[in-house]
């Protein structure tokens, strides 16, 4: 009886050792064959997370990737070949990011790979790309130390196409105390958040330098639902304004509990805060709070590229808008295929050249040059306002801040 | 016969408690198991309750097989236990220990009966009926664990160790009380360490070692016999 | 002859219960000691304060005439008092053997570093050799050496009993504590029970033991002391307690008749 | 020698093996807390994260070798533990899992709101310096500790005070220091695993050493067998590989993960190697010889 | 301002201790830590959300099928994942509870997507003015659900049948099969209604907040697991008490500065309070059986 059962349960683990081996035999469910330098398509790699914590970035710029290769495809595809896109979801944690990365290089052999939309699991691939010589771009990533290592070397296969938000925000501060005239801000920051952290470092320093004085600083977490507290403090120093860095679940709750408690001024903050769920959470008193980012989707300004793709998007996803996130993901793919275009390769070690010299490259996000230092500059700045518009809440285009 | 054990084997993983117990109970009777420590006898009565199914052997209650009932129904069937130890629910008031009794019964009037009948019985707990049954004393804790088994109106009565615990004068009042229980129609099966008491009441008695039936007979006979003098009473 | 323990007016209360009440009690060294009462007389309780398992209310406990009132049990044990448990408490899944070299522990020093280096340190090899010997010993001494691989949670209920002597001999003890020994045992077993405590006598150790069954403790004892309700009523010869109508009252009960 | 390793494997291969003896290297530990002492832990991912953050910010801050730094990082999550140890293990059962969880929770917490670990960002940086191989020395090297201490004075007395703490006690084994002993030697090997994982996957943050991670740990112990070092490895082996090789339900993959862990508890509730010990199959013809005589001896 | 966090804190607190309780209900007869309660409660307010949203009902209605539903998924849950293991070792049983959680998890997200999803105002949110106290609409209607479902399980647990039943298995489980009691049903019925009060939790919070996530569950479930043992698990007043206290000291603790330290803040105070009163606030003194 005993024996029995520990027979079976050796026999399980027998089988389910074949199926793993198997399958990474297998390759990923995407691929078809894991030949070598498969001459019939080009693959490119989706780093990000379908579960988890981070999932929503995840699927998003998915969306946006596909769609790119659906494109190429039907136009062709690029040098003469298909684009796969290779997926494989790491569930938002880190160690099983570094191990998507490898699995996408090394059994599925891509020729680059897009993501990961956070900074910390494109942290963690940027290396492995490096070292194996695949490119990678990142969706998504604001933070330090992406397209370059700590000691200040640049990688040469690690790119991203996002508005940093150290380009972002200084116009963005300049734009709030000379035209809608702050003068005293409160800061509230997601002390869990990286991002959150991260970007309230660089307000506060672009604050400084244009001379808004900081009159409340507060904490939260993601995850929190409850912001009573920090309201009932911040309430007392009648700043004219909130710069809120953290995501748009907390901020749509943080600015309810801004209005329950009686006040009437609007927050700012960065693409963390674009969402629909920000109005979800928040109702009507997110309306005139503020978002800067890199991508709008604003059907009735888009021209060209823009508008094509808003559109077609619209049309595939039951007159839904992408996101920055599905914008930055098709952006992604497009600049690869341009980069391999312009090399005529599809080779890594190639095409990365031809990444470097972008300049005023046209993406539906907007336009990218690649600095001498491989960070992209990114213009212009879209602030994006909350207001009511035909179908309910949406966001419109407030303005439209070019970066130099 | 109102209830046959036949061949009854109970392991504790590799201890083998019960290695095969038979004996039964007559409609009336008072039949006492006695034994040592760790002779089987609290294992029998749990087998019978249903708190632990045997690896063989079969309990047979009114033509009911009883090793196949959940507890629960096996206490419908008319058989209730006194457990070692009284086990009265002690954050509970005597009265709630006592519905816990009649948990089985639906008919409103008759439970009131039963109630004043235990309460005519042990007038002490109509005294306390409203006290916490963890703060009554040991020999109050021993005669609601009573009056709670006769809340269900069992045909059989099991009683594991009785007079564990209780002082001398106690234990007489209890056993007294016991005797009484019979006399109005339940039969009693009692499992007793206190060899001297379980026999001066029972019927007919079983002597268990280590889990198995070495003699029977009748109370009064055994009590007479050499050997159990001996082993059980402490006389040399 | 000095006492080897001494129990001087214990008392220990629990909540509003009394449990013990100023019982003296003085074990001369190399006898065998019975502690009787009815259940719930505090026997068990007077032997958790001998090995610190409670501390006393009030009173002291003398062993070889230090004071160990409040000692930590392991202290108690490394100062040479071994005990069993009324309910049986072995390490059910560690084998006969293994649970007689724990009772090694305490006479031995190897720890977690000389462990990993067990394999070759020659120390630790020759230490270990040592308790399995003197394990083995002890194993033999209850006649448990065969079982020695066994899990202790598979053993009968008199091997069990059986096997905590061995483990509590295997601490070297002067003074060993039984309590209800011979529980569980049928008659043939508590014969060879008894043969075994007297060889454990010869070996020159002290016992003191709790038991229920009259026959054995009146044969074993040298002296026995009566407990009811948490006080001392009698003490004696076998002979005496025999005769005491205190002790017949308290602990044989009477007939209802 | 990793140079065979990569020359007959991938790297990502080479990625999941060297993750999965990390994680073998921790699960021992707790293994040795909860598996052979019987002290429910829930907060195994924090001393994870002291030992990898100690030894990462030992590297990159002070320039500290990897070897050093990695015992470094094992010797501060034992330090962690003792000092977390002094009151928590006078509980037992779920109250010590709760606290520990509870603790676990509060160096996540810490690490989140200090300068030197970067806070929410996290610490980065860090150098490559764990491999397959150098994992592969070190679970042989933790199997070895653990199986010799499974048979030495130390380990029985473990095992004892799982079994009955009290009769343990009065064995003459000082109970407290021993659980002290076995919860500081956990934590170091978790220390050990963590400073690994850093120099493995080279960027760090709190998020990643939450409870879920703690039991993650617990599960891998559980379900492989409690106290049976193979049962251990082959827990860890199983739950994570399993996510790996469920890619190919997709999206269905978690959900799948969740029930197998609930099915496979069901169909094996000691864990699928619970009770197999290793000295028992190595002297298997020792025990059974033993065996045969004491059945004729019983019989 | 200090009145005002306690209107807070007794708000969010009471929301811990609806959680709370079904932990300790099912802790008090099965000793098992039920780790997928907090995914019962998220379940309960994605109920709430789909039959505001879909079905375009009150609060009312969506409360009181949340409940149902989660009843029935409560006992499921029993059922499938813990019944089988109720003889084995209680980390079995927990590491089953830790699949079944993740499981639940992971079934939400594929349906509902990983996103939180707005709850709609089902209740006009006036405030009101008590002296310089401001209380929301909604929090009075939290603070009168909750008081009136722990009323209404007080009443069960006190005088009901069924609800004598389970205090008799949470005693002393062998005894109360002795008395007739099926213990399986009873158990049952513990799940049941531990599971309709983190539902009710769920909806409470998904319109307090206006926000229902599918991980929504795992923390709160702990911090209310949290409050179970702090006011002393297999208590009933003992949960309540917690889960107030919790919730009080929580939102105390964010308005002093702490809010960095907020996940900290219910952890600690469990260890000191279990440091000092080792079974908790309400919890009986573990008696050292020898």
């Amino acid at each position: 009886m005993k024996k029995k059962s520990i027979l079976l349960a050796i026999v399980t683990i027998l089988a389910l050792t074949l199926v793993t081996v198997g399958c990474g035999g297998g390759g990923g469910e995407d691929t078809t064959s894991t030949d070598s330098n498969d001459e019939a398509a080009i693959k490119i790699g989706f780093l990000g997370a379908t579960t988890g914590g981070h999932a929503y970035y995840g699927i998003n710029t998915l969306a946006g990737m596909k769609m790119a290769a659906d494109e190429l495809n039907e136009a062709g595809g690029v040098i003469g070949k298909q684009i796969e896109i290779v997926e494989a979801d790491h569930g938002s944690k880190l160690s099983e990011g570094a191990t998507v990365a490898q699995k996408l290089i090394q059994r599925d052999k891509v020729n680059a790979i897009v993501g990961d939309p956070t900074t910390g699991i494109t942290k963690i691939a940027a290396p492995i790309a490096e070292d194996n010589q695949v490119v990678q771009i990142s969706a998504g990533a604001v933070g330090d130390y992406v397209v370059n290592t700590e000691d200040g070397k640049l990688r040469e296969f690690v790119y991203r196409n996002t508005l940093l938000n150290a380009v972002a925000v200084p116009p963005v501060v300049k734009y709030l105390k000379d035209e809608l005239g702050w003068n005293k801000v409160a800061v509230v920051t997601s002390m869990n958040n990286d991002y959150s952290v991260g970007l309230t470092k660089l307000f506060k320093e672009a604050l400084n330098d244009a001379g808004v004085e900081i009159v409340a600083d507060e904490s939260i977490q993601d995850g929190d639902q409850n912001f009573s507290a920090q309201v009932t403090s911040i309430k007392p120093n009648n700043p004219d304004g909130i710069v809120f860095t953290g995501y748009y679940t907390e901020g749509g709750l943080f600015m309810k509990e801004v209005r329950k408690q009686g006040l009437d001024i609007d927050m700012v903050g960065g693409d963390g805060l674009l969402a629909e769920t920000l109005w979800e959470m928040g109702g009507e008193a997110v309306n005139g709070s503020m978002v800067y980012c890199g991508f709008a989707a604003d059907p009735t300004m888009a021209e060209g590229k823009t508008k094509a793709f808003i559109e077609n998007y619209s049309t595939a996803n039951d007159g839904a808008l992408p996101d920055m996130f599905v914008a930055q993901g098709y952006d992604a793919v497009m600049m690869l295929a341009d980069a391999m275009k312009a090399a005529e390769s599809d080779d890594p070690v190639v095409f990365k050249e031809e990444i470097k010299k972008f300049e005023d490259w046209q993406g539906v996000s907007g336009t990218i040059t690649i600095r001498d230092d491989h960070e992209p500059l990114k213009s212009p700045v879209y602030l994006l306002e909350v207001a009511e518009g035909d179908n309910g809440q949406q966001f419109k285009v407030k303005a439209v801040i070019p970066v130099k | 016969m109102l209830m046959e054990v036949n061949d009854l084997h109970v392991s504790y993983g590799a201890i083998r408690a019960l290695t095969g117990i038979s004996c039964t109970l007559d409609k009336g009777e008072i039949v006492a198991l006695i034994g040592a420590n760790g002779a089987g006898k609290t294992t029998t009565l749990r087998t019978i309750s249903g708190l632990i199914k045997p690896a063989k052997g079969s309990i047979t209650f009114k033509n009911m097989d009883l090793t196949k009932m959940p507890p629960h129904k096996i206490v419908a069937a008319g058989i209730s236990q006194v457990p070692e130890g009284r086990r009265v629910f002690p954050d509970m008031s005597v009265m709630e220990n006592l519905e816990m009794g009649a948990y089985t019964r639906k008919d409103k009037g008759e439970i009131k009966e039963s109630l004043n009948n235990v309460f005519k019985r042990f007038p002490r707990l109509e005294e306390r009926k409203h006290q916490l049954a963890g703060t009554l004393s040991g020999g109050e804790q021993q005669m609601l664990a009573m009056g709670r088994a006769l809340m269900s109106k069992p045909e059989v009565m099991l009683l594991d160790e009785p007079s564990m615990g209780l002082a001398p004068m106690l234990v007489k009042e209890i056993f007294e009380i016991i005797r009484d229980i019979n006399k109005t129609g339940t039969t009693i099966m009692l499992v007793e360490q206190n060899a001297h008491m379980a026999l001066s009441i029972a019927d007919r008695a079983y002597v268990l070692e280590t889990g198995e039936v070495v003699l029977s007979g009748q109370a009064k006979e055994l009590a007479n016999n050499e050997q159990v003098r001996k082993a059980y009473l402490g006389e040399d | 002859m000095s006492a080897l323990l001494e129990l001087q007016d214990i008392t220990i209360r629990f909540g509003g219960l009394t449990a013990v009440d100023e019982v003296n009690i003085s074990i001369d060294s190399g006898t065998i000691r019975a502690l009787i009462g009815p259940n719930g007389a505090g026997k068990s309780t007077i032997f958790n304060i001998v090995t610190g398992i409670y501390s006393p209310t009030s009173g002291k406990v003398l062993f070889n005439g230090e004071d160990i009132t409040g000692t930590e049990p392991y202290m108690i044990t490394q100062k040479g008092i071994a005990r069993t448990f009324q309910n049986i408490r072995l390490f059910g899944k560690m084998t006969v053997l293994e649970n007689v070299k724990i009772g090694q522990h305490c006479r031995t020093k190897s720890d977690f570093l000389s462990a990993v280096t067990g394999i070759i340190n020659p120390v630790v090899k020759k230490e270990e050799k040592e308790i399995e010997e003197n394990s083995l010993q002890a194993l033999e001494i209850v006649e448990l050496a065969d079982k020695r691989y066994e899990y202790a949670q598979n053993l009968s209920y008199g091997e069990q009993r059986r096997l905590e002597i061995a483990r509590g001999l295997a601490t070297n003890p002067s003074l060993l504590l039984l309590d209800e020994p011979a529980a569980g045992m049928n008659p043939l077993e508590k014969q060879t029970l008894m043969k075994m405590i007297r060889k454990i006598q010869d070996m020159n150790l002290t016992i003191f033991l709790v038991e229920h069954d009259m026959k054995f403790v009146m044969n074993l004892s040298d002296r026995i002391a009566v407990l009811d309700y948490g006080r001392k009523i009698a003490t004696g010869s076998p002979e005496e307690i025999q005769k005491d109508p205190d002790v017949i009252a308290a602990y044989l009960g009477k007939d209802v008749d | 020698m990793n140079q065979i390793f990569e020359s007959i494997l991938d790297p990502y291969y080479m990625q999941v093996l060297t993750l999965l003896g990390i994680y073998i290297i921790a699960a021992l530990g707790l293994n040795l807390i909860t598996g052979a002492t019987g002290m429910f832990s829930f907060g195994h991912a924090a001393y994870f994260a002291v030992g990898a953050y100690g030894a990462a910010i030992l590297t990159v801050n002070f320039g500290f070798p990897f070897y050093i730094a990695l015992v470094a990082g094992g010797l501060m999550a034992s330090l962690a533990a003792i000092i977390i140890g002094f009151p928590a293990l006078r509980l037992t059962g779920d109250y010590l899992g709760i606290v520990t969880l509870g603790f676990g929770e509060i160096i996540r917490v810490v690490f989140l709101n200090m300068k030197i670990t970067g806070g929410a960002i996290g610490l980065s940086g860090i150098a490559k310096e764990t491999n397959l191989s150098i994992v592969i020395v070190l679970v042989m090297v933790t199997v070895y500790i653990m199986y010799a201490l499974d048979n030495s004075r130390f380990g029985r007395a473990l095992v004892a005070i799982r079994e009955d703490d009290i009769a343990a006690e009065s064995m003459g084994i000082n109970v407290m220091t021993y659980k002290m002993k076995a919860f500081a030697l956990g934590c170091f090997f978790a220390g050990i695993a963590g400073g690994l994982y850093s120099h493995l996957i080279l960027y760090i943050n709190p998020s990643d050493f939450g409870f879920a991670k703690s039991f993650e740990f617990l599960c891998f112990v559980v379900l492989g067998g409690l106290g049976s070092i193979p049962g251990v490895i082959l827990g860890t082996t199983v739950l994570t590989l399993a996510p790996e090789f469920l890619r190919a339900v997709a999206d269905y993959r978690m959900m799948i993960y969740g029930a197998l862990m609930v099915f496979m508890m069901i169909i094996r509730p000691k864990g699928l190697l619970g009770d197999v010990n290793l000295h028992r199959i190595f002297f298997k013809k020792k025990y059974q010889k033993q065996a045969n005589r004491s059945t004729a001896a019983g019989g | 301002m200090f009145e005002q966090q306690i209107i807070n804190g007794l708000t969010l607190g009471s929301v811990y201790a609806l959680i709370a309780l079904g932990y300790t209900m099912v802790y008090g007869i099965i000793q098992l830590i039920n780790f997928a309660h907090g995914e019962i409660y998220m379940i309960g307010a994605f109920a709430g959300v789909t039959m505001v949203t879909m079905l375009g009902q009150g609060f009312f209605v969506s409360i009181t099928v949340a409940m149902l539903v989660c009843m029935v998924l409560g006992v499921v849950l029993e059922r499938v994942a813990y019944r089988p293991l109720r003889k084995s070792t209680r980390l079995a049983a927990l590491i089953s509870a830790i699949g079944a959680s993740i499981f639940l998890q992971n079934a939400m997200m594929l349906w509902k997507g990983p996103q939180p999803v707005g709850f709609p105002q089902v209740i006009n949110d006036a405030i009101y003015h008590i002296g310089p106290i401001e209380v929301s609409k909604v929090q009075l209607i939290i603070l009168a659900t909750s008081a009136i479902l722990m009323a209404v399980l007080n009443y069960i647990i006190k005088y009901v049948k069924i609800g004598k039943a389970m205090r008799a298995a949470s005693q002393d489980y062998d005894t109360a099969s002795l008395m007739g009691i099926n213990i399986n049903r009873v158990i049952s019925f513990t799940f049941a209604i531990g599971s309709a009060l983190a539902a009710a939790a769920g909806v409470l919070v998904g319109m307090y907040f206006n926000s229902v996530a599918p991980l929504m569950g795992v923390m709160a479930g702990l911090k209310a697991f949290c409050a179970a043992v702090l006011g002393g698990i297999g208590s009933i007043p003992g949960a309540m008490l917690g889960g107030i206290f919790l919730g009080v000291a929580e939102t105390m603790g964010i308005a002093a500065g702490f809010s960095t330290y907020k996940d900290a803040i219910a952890f600690t105070l469990l260890i000191i309070v279990l440091l000092f009163k080792p079974t908790g606030l309400l919890g009986k003194p573990i008696q050292r059986k020898v």
